[in-house]
């Protein structure tokens, strides 16, 4: 098992970073923040096509790099370290990672190619709440006549999705854009740099697609934690990079005030718990790749790791920052609401627990 | 007049005057500037305003009973004063204490009768918990000094007439030496408010930028570079200030609010979530019977000193605390910010800002230790150096 | 209601202050610690006789002081400041509460008088383990034909105890010392300062009591919940201070310790929480000597603070004082044995919690 | 003969000679020192001593592949070797690397044979983290130097044949130029060792004290008044023996033990103690995958730095954190220290001296920070004062 990125994972990750400096700078990112949009179509059509971030997790038969998650990896790495709002964790992750674990080649063929040139954004509807994050056999939806009936929340991307994989007691439903009785109704949401919606459905028209649906929304989880816990890993780094860097040039009493262990130990903390984290995801990595019977289990490890430290890093950013950390204007906020958010999406730390205890079979 | 006769006038008036508080409506009041003012102007005339001040500056003379009294009695209501809590809790007191007889005439009266809405203005973009580190200068002109500079964190800036600004007045001298205090009229052409956006995308604090704003000789409060002094007096009436408790109901992370929601969703079964109940009711609690017990210790005539610091850290870290538990008792409702957990949601981005301002938990950490249990002060790099040779933040 | 000590309240602070550093320095406490007591007789004696402490919550009737339980606790603060080892808490709080809080008055005048003038040691026997630490409705011990059978744990100097309380499904039943089927097991105790035993009746000659045993437990778990917490935050800030005297003194890279934030801020923190934690249990024995409706409430919410703060306290105590802190000579493990131990005695954290959700009516 | 040949060999001597590692039992061995001695020769007898080291002094001249060879088939068995993991760590390769010709010739090789068993005596009661403030001194004597002082925190002394012993040789120089490394000859009768009972009741340490230690001119390594260098390299060393993991199984703080006691009650139906238990079985198992990385970083020839100091800081900070956590989960059966629960107590007992050894958590707070994150060290006011002009602990 490596644990370090291979050449071409280095390769990879520093033209995404290329990227992103280039096209998806903070002043771009606060540019599609003030927009209506929860995305920069233009930045996801690229990164899709011109770096192929989209596809890298779709076999080469639907139109992918046939990569493998722990490549998906290293991008999310260096898209979360820059809050580059993009469609990415919603298509590439849920929606292509769903399909992928279904069986329903008809919806693979139709979807995963548009998917993978960036032109289609696709989206799993899952939640039922805080306590029902992850509906499925317990779904209140309801499928009948080929309708779909119910209501979902916190769905990523809802708003911008062509089609949302939406799960029931009967299974996951496909479902397409501007189909009769579909509700999506865009939050209020605390991240800036992601757009959730509530969905509604009633009697909506719906494909209901083969395959275990239990099964395939199991290992999304997966996915959605490895996936999460990268992003958010690589966004704690940018926060401890950043707090850092101030902590050299902001004087107090004389002296920058990073040379006082007050500021210090917290930062040295922020470290150690990252490179843990960091590791952890590695490991995880790994697994899934290697299609390890651990995987379950090291991807919960990492997503409840590198959530708790994200939020831990991002509060500790805006307060070492001090008064100017808690401005508008300065990237703190933009980092603490992302972490908040991921830390509870898709299960929120009670949750991620449970399902580390469940792997470990306690 | 006695004490209870006084508390007596104090409660007409006010349930005349003033609406009752109610802890189920949000405490931000909403009253306009003009209906604060009015109010002061009713509480002065009606002998409330100023009640221990010196009676030849518009104060009412009388004594710490009816201070206290009045408090007692004045807790029930909501009283629109917001725009007066500043001037007369900070730079009032300061006048009193070192302004001029003419000064102490021209400003105190109008304070207290709801004319004169005052600011503070001591911070900088490039100081934060360093306040004496404050770049802002004014140089000797003829008839007085020109200002230049930069504050920030203002509260009230938008809708104040003066301001007590700290001002460095010789760049030579070591950092705690060339401070200078001065009045400023904040109508001056000079100076510009500019609303200042937080996290949470309110303003509730001004930039105020000086661009040769002239002020006269005897706009200086105290002596010239003896600044510091004043200022540090000014700062010890602001934690007085800011120590005084915000009731619990209006807290968003406070137990009371959270009991409710936990309520409302049926999650008071859940005995993880009970715990966490428990544990944030726990600290709220003892974080009020810490707060009694100085306020009994002070009264009883015990030396408070810097054991407020604790009562400080302990308030500003209570909601950042608060902050992780809610996410795990809410989970994505808190992502979603629904009607229920957006005032949750607003008060986690607030967290740090308040444990910011008056100084940084780690300063306040530092006064604990060093002033509470008697360990050793750093030595400090820059108490000796002249300013203008210190190293600065950008 | 008053949140500072009484005139009185501070003499009698001052002569149980006096007596400790003169009588149960910590010299004698590891006298009595290196014997087979678990504590010194002659201590408790002079306590009780001269200073009055075993006697202070016993009504005049019964030869006591007929003081109220905040008096109590300004004594147990000085005792549990020095880790003085006596039955105390057993004796005075835990058996002197059952039987004030219990209906039976042969009981009362029998053992009351002899508690009062340190002759006897009394004890409560409610523990059946961490998951049940006041059992009563739910005791498994059994009461038939005069007799008790059953097994108790953690009863807080059972070994010395001249008359043991147990708590049965049927209600409370006195045992004294001797009787057949006794058996009494010391516990190899993590805290040295405290006489703890496992209990076993195996048809023991008992005396079912008078009065309703749920409401006198009930009642006594608030004042087990003061009288420790006030031992715990004594002993806290005694841990707060050795801690900062050594900061003053030990000298680092040429300037004494307590110089760095990595020293101070703990240090500051630790003083923090002590200072809500004593103002809570200010509060507490005041509610509890007004009988105040918030009594048992006020009582867990101090418990809690205390036990926890205690733990952290004397753990730091042993961090800061490196090497040294770790020795067998030092007293730092002598006070995280005792802050380990308070805090899972008679209910751990979780009971705390729990009941503090209880009493809330959460 | 090939690496595998190699690792071949190796196994077979080690399924000859030593038992299989067992996760069930306890790790503490139990070996004598005489059986120990007779190990360690049958394992240099059998060329699997001193693997990487020159053949000149008793090494086996081989390569780095051959060493991971055997590190991987030893990781299955139970060596008992303890008593001279300290000497063959440390003053065995601070010995190759500035011991004279002689010196060499002399130590290595009954190191690597088992007939010399070595200690490191660096710390001081008056030291602490701050090693360089050692007080024990040498003067210059007829045909060497007397050595005085006192030493602690020595691990295997009592069975100690010599000692890498670190000692102040000028105390008119600042205080890391003037101390000095000698190899002392432990059987000295100046030398008494004491058993240091520490807060567990354990004495896995001891005290040293040195009276009138006389010591050759050629028992100094390197050279006078350098051996803050040599103590360095010897640290470094000591970090990575540190850095050796011990088998999840037998730390009674981790997850394999506490999910064994949890099932045996039953309470993995409680769903708080299942949180618990996922929180520990986390954070340890990415201990484990840091560990990983930072191996697999290493063969791969990218320098870890300081990065250990992070690896040494969750080690620390780990038992600490899960002592609180046991609690809630054992309540009063951690008191009782009943058969199951007093390993747990005597770790929870034992982790902050666990946190200290090595550098306190706040000196790896400091290494992290200065030399992994960039951020300025503090100036220091110790670096060029005369050791005799610094303030010392008593």
């Amino acid at each position: 098992m490596t644990l370090i990125d291979t050449d071409d994972q280095r390769d990879l990750a520093s033209s995404v970073k290329r990227f992103v400096s280039g096209q998806a700078p903070m002043a771009a990112v606060r540019k599609t923040i003030a927009s209506e949009a929860s995305f920069d179509p233009d930045v996801w059509r690229r990164l899709s096509q011109e770096l192929g971030v989209a596809g890298l997790p779709i076999p080469e038969q639907y139109g992918g790099a046939g990569a493998s998650w722990s490549d998906l990896v290293v991008a999310l790495r260096e898209l979360g370290s820059g809050l580059v709002p993009t469609p990415v964790l919603a298509t590439s992750v849920l929606a292509t990672g769903t399909l992928l674990a279904l069986d329903d080649e008809e919806a693979r063929a139709t979807w995963l190619p548009r998917f993978a040139e960036g032109t289609a954004v696709g989206t799993l509807a899952v939640s039922e709440g805080a306590r029902s994050p992850w509906a499925v056999a317990d779904s209140t939806c309801v499928v009948e006549d080929g309708t779909v009936t119910g209501t979902k929340t916190a769905v990523l991307n809802a708003a911008e999705a062509d089609v949302l994989l939406v799960t029931t007691a009967s299974g996951v439903v496909l479902v397409e854009k501007g189909a009769p009785g579909l509700t999506i109704t865009p939050a209020d949401a605390l991240d800036l740099t992601r757009g959730i919606a509530t969905v509604t459905l009633e009697r909506t028209p719906g494909r209901l697609l083969a395959g275990d649906a239990a099964a395939a929304v199991d290992a999304v989880a997966d996915l959605a934690n490895l996936a999460l816990a990268s992003e958010q890993a690589a966004a704690t780094k940018a926060c401890l990079d950043m707090t850092t860097e101030y902590a050299k040039i902001r004087y107090s009493f004389g002296q920058p005030i990073g040379i006082y262990q007050g500021v210090k130990h917290p930062l040295a903390d922020i470290y150690t718990d990252w490179a843990l984290t960091d590791a952890a995801i590695r490991k995880a990595s790994e697994s899934l790749a290697e299609g390890s019977e651990t995987a379950s289990l090291d991807a919960a490890v990492a997503r409840h790791l590198a959530s708790s430290g994200y939020v831990e890093a991002a509060k500790q950013t805006m307060l070492l920052h001090g008064g100017i950390g808690f401005t508008w204007e300065h990237d703190a906020h933009l980092y603490y609401r992302n972490a908040i958010t991921g830390n509870v999406l898709l299960g929120g730390p009670a949750a991620q627990q449970d399902r580390i205890a469940q792997k470990l079979g306690v | 007049m006695s004490t209870d006769e006084f508390r007596a006038k104090a409660l007409a008036w006010l349930q005349q005057n003033a609406k009752p508080f109610d802890d189920n409506e949000p405490s931000s009041g909403g009253a306009t500037i003009e209906e604060s003012k009015a109010f002061q102007k009713g509480l002065w005339e009606a002998g409330l305003a100023g009640i221990t001040w010196p009676k030849e500056y518009g104060g009412q003379g009388l004594g710490t009973a009816e201070q206290l009294a009045f408090n007692e009695v004045a807790a029930d209501f909501r009283m629109p004063v917001g725009p007066f809590v500043i001037g007369l809790g900070m730079p009032a007191p300061v006048l009193l204490e070192f302004g001029t007889e003419e000064q102490k005439k021209r400003h105190i009266a109008p304070m207290l009768r709801g004319d004169e809405i005052w600011s503070q203005l001591f911070s900088e973009p490039s100081g934060g918990s360093d306040v004496a580190s404050l770049q802002t200068s004014a140089v000797r002109v003829e008839d007085g000094w020109l200002i230049n500079g930069q504050k920030v964190w203002t509260s009230g800036a938008q809708f104040s007439d003066f301001g007590a600004v700290l001002v460095r007045t010789d760049p030579t001298r070591p950092k705690h030496q060339g401070i200078t205090m001065f009045i400023v009229d904040l109508h001056h052409p000079g100076v510009t408010v500019r609303p200042l956006v937080v996290a949470t995308g309110d303003a509730p604090f001004n930039e105020v930028f000086f661009d040769d704003v002239h002020v006269p000789e005897d706009a200086v409060i105290g002596e010239v570079n003896n600044g510091w002094a004043v200022a540090v007096a000014m700062l010890r009436y602001e934690r007085v200030t800011i120590g005084t408790g915000v009731r619990a109901r209006a807290n968003p992370l406070g137990y009371d609010a959270l009991v409710e929601l936990v309520r409302a969703r049926g999650l008071d079964d859940d005995p993880s979530v009970r715990r966490t109940l428990a544990q944030v009711y726990a600290r709220e609690s003892a974080m009020r019977s810490y707060s009694a017990v100085l306020h009994q210790e002070a009264k009883a005539g015990v030396p408070i000193g810097a054991r407020g610091s604790a009562a400080k850290l302990a308030g500003a870290t209570f909601p950042l605390w608060v902050s992780d538990l809610v996410q795990e008792i809410f989970g994505e409702e808190i992502a979603l910010q629904t009607r229920d957990t957006l005032p949750i949601a607003r008060s986690i981005l607030a967290a740090p800002g308040g444990a910011t301002a008056g100084g940084s938990n780690e300063i306040q950490r530092n006064i604990i230790a060093e002033r509470v249990l008697g360990l050793p002060k750093d030595a400090g790099v820059d108490k000796n150096v002249p300013f203008n040779q210190l190293k600065l933040s950008k």
